[in-house]
């Protein structure tokens, strides 16, 4: 049957489709290859992660060329049922597993935090703009507290105090991926201890935090997809984790006859799998040599001349 | 003497299975699903084949111990809810287990992890055995606090100190291959845990028929002041009581660890403890009935799996329908409903 | 006071939830489903809001939806006499299930509904309360419901203890034989207490979505209703108790989400509020056992 | 003269069983009937029936002549039949007028409780009737001779014409009793006609004017009081000839083997029982009387092992036991028959075989696993129902399926089988119909014979005098005095039981 047409399908992790982040960004990149390609796809969204052994299963057996999993907890499935399906191609995010098959997917997430902590840094205490205090102090909202988001808070850290070493990034995590409500309440608390802009990466609590920097008037950064939209002129930037390209190139290798054995992909600020957003609410109220600066930090990662972090590097 | 097991008869379950049907299918028609093919896909992944069935098994397996972790709990008439919290405590401990004892051979090495899951279960359960033994302290409100700081407390271990390396995500490492509980087949996840589950349930449900600690829990059930005026030691008993059921509950983790992840993961369980407390009150408490009734959720997130996957029907429907079938499954539309009141 | 105003804001939608939860508590029907009727009352202000743009609207709709649950956890539980406790965990379920179901059948989305078009409600400057200096500090600036849910607390507390239908709730749970051999129709009563915390609950909902935030989003309830019957079952009980206790766990999170300001790791500190209630129980518990003088436990 | 409340072949069954069959009960108005029968012959049933709440399954009710229809408690209050039922029906934690206005309440706005108004009225009422407490006491703080009255008022607010009284006089004191009758006598004259249902043959005798007689759910007698003796009603009753007063049994008086020495309890408040001293020899019977609330309840429950006491020892064959929780007490052959034998003695919901254990149940399973071999077990039980007779089809059949004289033969198989050296035994009678107290006085009577020492509470004065060696009575948690059996007499015993005694009077003295 492998003649009629490529199929691919995607489980998404915990939390499923919705978060307006990770597995959503992932779907829409399954969806661009589908209108652009000759393919059929489908999107499951397990219980819990060890029903993703099943479906890892049942979808090589029904015939899925490729299976994407959204799991970061499938890599150990995955070493063991990758073997037994060796003309299925599978991609796993976020680690490198080592079997022929299966496609490993590592962003470079600290970057990106990088770009998006020293861009916080640098406004923090330039009063000249209306929303900012003059206090040294950068917020950071994570959803539960694991090394995946630690990760982003490394970066984000290392990128402030690039800039200026008395920065202090005050951290907080709501212990959940969907309570806006305490998103909102940790913001509050951040802003009144004088942070001005906080890096949320928190998926459905992000949007509480996102909320109660636009009441306060300071500003957030969003993360995953695109979520400058969601507040114009509050979410400064999103720092873009381009799963959906990702993806895209995955699949488009595919249906090219190119994908290979043993890859993996870094997507990092060089291979623009990682960015920040290009600002189109806030352009006018950052000045104009930050963003200079910005782009320059950005050229150094590139060269390798500034070395940032990866506490899940082993 | 069949008979008498299986007190709960067939009618039970199929009057309100074909209700919630009924209604399943109306919300699917409205979602512009044919109802017929997704029951049937349904029906098919969770008994259909060999492999279903297997399947079917394969999510009960932890079912029956929480469910009668929780029926041990409830029979004594204590409400005790913290099933779940001990599963992630007994998970954690017994992977810890699995991970740094070295050099042992698989039938020692299982063993010691399953055990130590469950003494360390046992123990988690403990401080709201013993605050309501002694103190009187809400068994209920305790438990489900406890249940958060499980919970928190894992989350917090796996994702730092004891966190793996190359993991990309919250876990411990893999625990050796030696602790880990093989599967029966090689082409399904059930594993061999199942059949300490069928064990321990049956086991439960001897004690509670046979020995005297059964009659005790039976006894404190239905009457305290009775039970203590007969030296049963109610403060005591509540505290093993209670103690029994987080084993039990540990245990249900150690195996979720030790057979299905390979390793502790934060937050594992998408509430196996809450499904076991349903599972025990739709069988009356009675471990045999929490044997059949995990069986049926099994089939019931099988055969979700499968109309997910062939019927295409959303994960929003299929938990909207699992949680009909379950209102209906609340009710026994066996009994007559006639018009007495008790005079006591 | 800062930490006090949080505290109020993040105890609103427990109290609430609990108070409401006190009437079916006192009539003997464990409500588990406190949960499910905040989470579709949540949905349906929002919805609502979205589609009219009116807040009065949507608290309409929130109370409407929380009514029909609770006839249908009625229906089931009471009528049917079907386990409260399997019906409360399905209501939860079915709830979870059928938000995200709709949110994907009307708007084509999953997780998260935002937008420009749902009107939520506004702080409220309070007249006379902003001149006061501490108390303002506390007191003002909150949204509606929270004064409401004073306004409850006040209600809640004379409902029972001084009107025939409070009388009659906590008759029905004490000895339901007592209730009946004097004609009091135990079901109807039962019926009425579920509506009530149906209301309630309706109120914590919108206070979720449409005030904090403007927003829904699956499953954002989180929980609150579990913490919701821990603080009924805390408080003993009573109207005060009850809120007592939600507001020791609002003080609790509050203080938790101040504490993380410093560099402690989160997991643990988000121990605090459950912690915070076991250590309170156990001191009520350690002084409650120097009265007693009888062996063993007892069965509430 | 007027009938008020008649039946024709009205029928209740409870699944196959008839509890009542073609029951034609004729009552007429301004009676004083009392209706007697014993245990489970079926009068609480057709009470419930006259007071909807049970659903007929056959048969007519008529009131005044004309039939009607009862469907709930509200429709009985309508006709103006009031009940007070064998098991109270009254909240606790409300107070007296709370549970008087129940259902029933005044209101302001037709919302808020008057409060007020209620207390007042009922104050009055109180005051009317000449009872001691106040309108506003809890529930929870009366004793049961209270609570009945409290019944009492309840239905007479309601305005009932027939007041039906379930086995009002099985929990109160003589006195009690006596206050009770009389003012059922006054109502009488008033024009209310009463229903009364009781095992004491002697109130039947004293008080009632017709009498109608139960047997297996049937009609077996009905006769004017006057023209009967009760001997004649107990052979009604019980379909042979029954004695009523069990003769003394002269038996070896040993030595000491039960010492109760100083025990007092306090609670957060007060002091409960203030230096308990009591000695039980071999072979004799020691009879706490009192009223209750006096203490009798704290002190049994010390004796049991329920309630831990501040102070003193208690010994057993001289080993101290103080303090020793009910099962190791059982383990020193102490046979413990509770006062209250459906909150302490048994457990309604499970079967009878494995009440019959109860407490036992240790010695009963294998020793090491602690199993049970309930086959043997049944066996066992089969005996003890033979031997003590208990009627009941089935001994798999739950407890609340038994009538009250049957479940408290239950306890008393239980508890004597085990052969105990002393037996603490509470309200053995209360509620028990003549031939079970016929039964059980000489199964007590046995006990002595065979030496076991017995300590025997009991609010029955003449039960008391009937089976006690000595006599001590209580007041205020403290012991006043103590009577031989032959200087005894009722109104001895009466005097000190409502504190009366140069004893006291001397001791108080002292105190101060
Ligand atoms: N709800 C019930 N279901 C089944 N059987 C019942 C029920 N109520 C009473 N019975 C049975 O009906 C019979 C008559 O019971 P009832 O309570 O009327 O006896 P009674 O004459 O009042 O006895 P007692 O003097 O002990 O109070 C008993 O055998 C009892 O077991
Ligand atoms: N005759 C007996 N007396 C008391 N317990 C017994 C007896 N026979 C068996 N047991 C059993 O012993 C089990 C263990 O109970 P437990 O630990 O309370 O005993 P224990 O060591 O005697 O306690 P304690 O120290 O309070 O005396 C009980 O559940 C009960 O089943
Ligand atoms: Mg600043
Ligand atoms: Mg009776």
């Amino acid at each position: 049957d492998e003649k009629d047409g490529i199929k691919v399908a995607m489980i998404t992790s915990q939390g499923g489709l919705g978060d307006k982040s990770w597995n959503d960004s992932g779907y829409q990149g399954l969806v661009k290859a589908k209108e652009g390609m000759d393919i059929e796809t489908k999107v499951i969204e397990p219980k819990d992660a060890a029903e993703g052994e099943k479906f890892l299963n049942d979808l090589a057996q029904a015939g899925y060329d490729l299976i994407i999993t959204m799991e970061y907890a499938h890599g150990d499935v995955l070493k063991e049922v990758a073997p037994k399906y060796k003309d299925t191609h599978f991609a796993i995010f976020n680690q490198v597993v080592d079997v022929p098959n299966v496609v490993s997917v590592v962003f470079g997430e600290h970057e990106g935090s990088f770009l998006a902590g020293a861009l916080a840094a640098l406004m923090t205490t330039d009063t000249s703009i209306s929303r900012i205090n003059s206090d040294k102090k950068i917020g950071f909202i994570g959803g539960i507290q694991s090394p995946g988001i630690d990760k982003f808070l490394v970066g984000y850290r290392e990128g402030a105090k690039y800039i200026d070493k008395d920065i202090q990034v005050v951290v907080g995590y709501a212990n959940s991926f969907g309570d806006p409500n305490k998103g909102k309440e940790i913001a509050s608390s951040q802003i009144n201890n004088g942070v001005d802009i906080i890096y949320s990466v928190a998926g459905g609590t992000g949007i509480g935090v996102f909320e109660e920097a636009e009441n306060k008037n300071v500003y957030a950064i969003g993360v995953d997809t695109d979520q400058d939209y969601l507040k114009p002129g509050t979410i400064l930037t999103s720092m873009l984790k381009r799963v959906d390209l990702s993806i895209y190139e995955i699949i488009k290798q595919l249906v090219d006859g190119k994908l290979q054995n043993n890859t993996v992909m870094t997507p990092a600020l060089a291979q623009k799998g990682v960015s920040l957003t290009e600002m189109k609410y806030t352009k006018d109220d950052i000045p104009a040599k930050y963003l200079e600066r910005l782009e320059e930090i950005k050229q150094d990662i590139i060269n390798n001349k500034i070395k940032v972090t990866d506490i899940t590097a082993k | 003497m069949m008979k008498k097991i299986f007190k709960f008869n067939i009618m039970k379950f199929i009057i309100p299975i074909l209700l919630a049907f009924l209604v399943g299918s109306i919300i699917l028609l409205i979602s512009n699903i044919n109802p017929i093919s997704a029951f049937y896909n349904l029906f098919i992944g969770a008994f259909g084949s060999g492999r279903a069935f297997l399947s079917t098994l394969y999510y009960a397996t932890p079912l029956i111990l929480t469910g009668t972790a929780t029926a041990i709990a409830f029979k004594a008439n204590l409400f005790y809810m913290g099933v779940e919290g001990a599963l992630y405590i007994g998970g954690f401990c017994s992977s810890l287990a699995g991970i740094y004892f070295h050099g042992l051979p698989p039938y020692i090495h299982i063993p010691i992890a399953l055990l130590i899951g469950m003494i360390t279960g046992g123990l988690f359960a403990m401080i709201p055995g013993i605050l309501k033994g002694i103190l009187d302290v809400n068994e209920m409100v305790t438990s489900i606090m406890l249940n958060y700081v499980a919970i928190l407390g894992t989350t917090y271990l796996a994702s730092f100190p004891f966190k793996a390396k190359d993991a990309g995500f919250s876990a411990t490492e893999m625990v050796e291959k030696s602790a880990v509980i093989p599967k029966i087949f090689d082409s399904s996840m059930v594993h061999y845990g199942l059949f300490l589950s069928l064990i321990f349930a049956i086991l439960i449900y001897i004690m509670f028929k046979k020995s005297t600690f059964g009659y005790d829990i039976e006894s404190m059930g239905k009457n305290v002041n009775f039970s203590e005026s007969c030296g049963m030691q109610t403060a005591k008993k509540t505290i093993y009581i209670i103690t029994l059921s987080g084993a039990l509950g540990g245990l249900a983790g150690a195996m979720e660890v030790l057979g299905t992840y390979k390793r502790f993961i934060a937050g594992f369980s998408s509430g196996l403890g809450w499904d076991g407390l349903t599972i025990s009150l739709l069988s009356n408490n009675n471990p045999i009935g929490v044997i059949f009734s995990s069986i049926f959720f099994g089939g019931l997130y099988s055969g979700g799996a499968q109309m997910e996957l062939l019927a295409d029907v959303p994960r929003t429907i299929i938990s909207v329908i699992q949680g009909l079938i379950i209102f209906f499954l609340a009710v026994d539309f066996t009994v007559k409903r006639f018009k007495k009141i008790k005079s006591r | 006071m800062e930490i006090l105003h949080t505290a109020i804001r993040v105890t609103t939608p427990i109290a609430l939830a609990a108070l409401g939860g006190l009437f079916t508590h006192k009539a003997g029907v464990l409500n588990i489903a406190l949960e499910g009727m905040m989470l579709m009352a949540a949905f349906m202000g929002v919805v609502t809001s979205y589609f009219t743009g009116s807040p009065l609207l949507a608290i309409m709709a929130a109370f409407g939806v929380s009514l029909i649950i609770g006839l249908i956890f009625s229906f089931f539980g009471i009528t049917l006499k079907g386990n409260f406790i399997i019906v409360g965990l399905a209501v939860n379920m079915t709830a979870y299930g059928i938000t995200a179901f709709w949110l994907q059948q009307w708007f084509g989305i999953r997780g998260i509904l935002s937008s420009d078009k749902i009107i939520g409600l506004d702080p409220i400057d309070v007249p006379i309360l902003n001149k006061i200096p501490i108390i303002s500090d506390i007191f003002n600036n909150h949204t509606p419901i929270v004064y409401v849910s004073f306004l409850l607390l006040l209600i809640t507390y004379i409902t029972l203890k001084h009107t025939k239908i409070g009388l009659h709730i906590r008759v029905v749970g004490e000895n339901e034989n007592a209730a009946k051999a004097v004609g009091i129709k135990v079901n109807k009563i039962r019926y009425i207490s579920v509506l009530l915390s149906s209301l309630y609950c309706a109120l914590a909902g919108v206070n979720l979505s449409l005030e904090s935030l403007n927003l829904f989003v699956e499953k954002m309830t989180a929980e609150r209703g579990f913490i919701a019957l821990a603080a009924i079952f805390s408080g003993k009980g009573t109207a005060l108790g009850t809120y007592l206790f939600s507001f020791i766990f609002g003080l609790g999170e509050t203080f938790q989400i101040s504490l993380q300001i410093f560099d402690v790791p989160g997991s643990l500190i988000q121990t605090i509020p459950f912690i915070f209630v076991i250590i309170i129980l156990t001191f009520i518990g350690i002084k409650n056992k120097k009265n007693k003088i009888k062996r063993g436990i007892t069965n509430d | 003269m007027e009938m008020i409340i008649n039946t024709q072949k009205l029928t209740k069954q409870f699944g196959d069983f008839f509890a009542n069959k073609d029951i034609d009960l004729e009552i007429y108005k301004g009676d004083f009937h009392a209706l007697v029968g014993e245990n489970g012959a079926g009068k609480t049933t057709l009470m419930n029936m006259l007071y909807g709440l049970y659903t007929p399954s056959f048969g007519k009710i008529f009131i005044k002549g004309k039939e009607i229809n009862i469907k709930n408690p509200k429709d009985a209050i309508k006709h103006g039949i009031g009940m007070v039922h064998q098991h109270f029906k009254l909240v606790e934690s409300l107070s007296i007028f709370e549970n008087i206005f129940l259902g029933n309440e005044i209101t302001k706005n037709k919302m808020f409780i008057n409060f007020e108004k209620e207390k007042k009225l009922v104050q009055n009422l109180i005051d009317e009737y000449g009872y001691s407490f106040s309108a506003d006491t809890k529930i929870k703080d009366l004793s049961v001779g209270e609570k009945q009255k409290v019944e009492i008022l309840k239905i007479l607010y309601q305005n009932a014409e027939i007041l039906i009284l379930d086995e009002p006089t099985a929990v109160l004191t003589p006195q009690e009793v006596i206050e009770l009758l009389n003012n059922l006598k006054k109502l009488q004259k008033k024009g209310k006609t009463i229903i009364i249902i009781t095992h004491k043959l002697n109130e039947v005798k004293d008080f009632s004017d017709n009498i109608t007689v139960l047997r297996k759910g049937k009609i077996v007698g009905k006769a004017k009081t006057s023209e009967v003796s009760i001997e004649d009603i107990a052979k009604m009753m019980v379909g042979r000839e029954v004695i009523l007063k069990v003769d003394k049994v002269k038996s070896e008086i040993g030595e000491n083997i039960y010492s109760i020495e100083n025990v007092s309890l306090k609670n957060k408040t007060r002091s409960l029982l203030e230096n308990i001293n009591i000695q039980v020899k071999k072979g004799e019977i020691v009879g706490i009387a009192g009223v209750e609330g006096n203490g009798q309840t704290e002190l049994l429950g010390i004796l049991s092992g329920i309630i831990k006491c501040s102070n003193g020892k208690i010994t057993f064959k001289n080993k101290e036991i103080t303090c020793e929780d009910p099962r190791k007490i059982r383990n020193h052959k102490i046979g413990i028959i509770p006062e209250d034998r459906y909150v302490d003695g048994l457990c309604s919901d499970m079967p009878i075989y494995k009440n019959m254990i109860a407490g036992y149940h240790y010695s009963y399973s294998s020793p090491k696993l602690h199993i049970f071999n309930w086959n043997d077990i049944k066996k066992h039980c089969e005996t003890l129902k033979e031997k003590f007779d208990i009627r009941t089809n089935s001994i798999e059949d739950n407890v609340s399926c038994l009538s009250g004289g049957n479940a408290q033969k239950i306890i008393i198989a239980r508890e004597l089988s085990q052969n105990p050296e002393l037996l603490i035994v509470s309200q053995p009678t209360r509620g028990v119909d003549v031939g079970s107290i016929e039964f059980i006085h000489s199964e007590i009577m046995n006990c002595k014979k065979k030496g076991m020492g017995i300590l025997l509470f009991s609010s029955e004065l003449s039960e008391i005098m009937n089976l006690s060696d000595r006599i001590i009575v209580m007041y205020k948690g403290k012991i006043i005095g103590e009577l031989n059996s032959k200087e005894a007499t009722k109104e001895k015993i009466g005097l000190m039981m409502s504190g009366l005694s140069e004893e006291v009077n001397h001791n108080d003295e002292k105190n101060i």
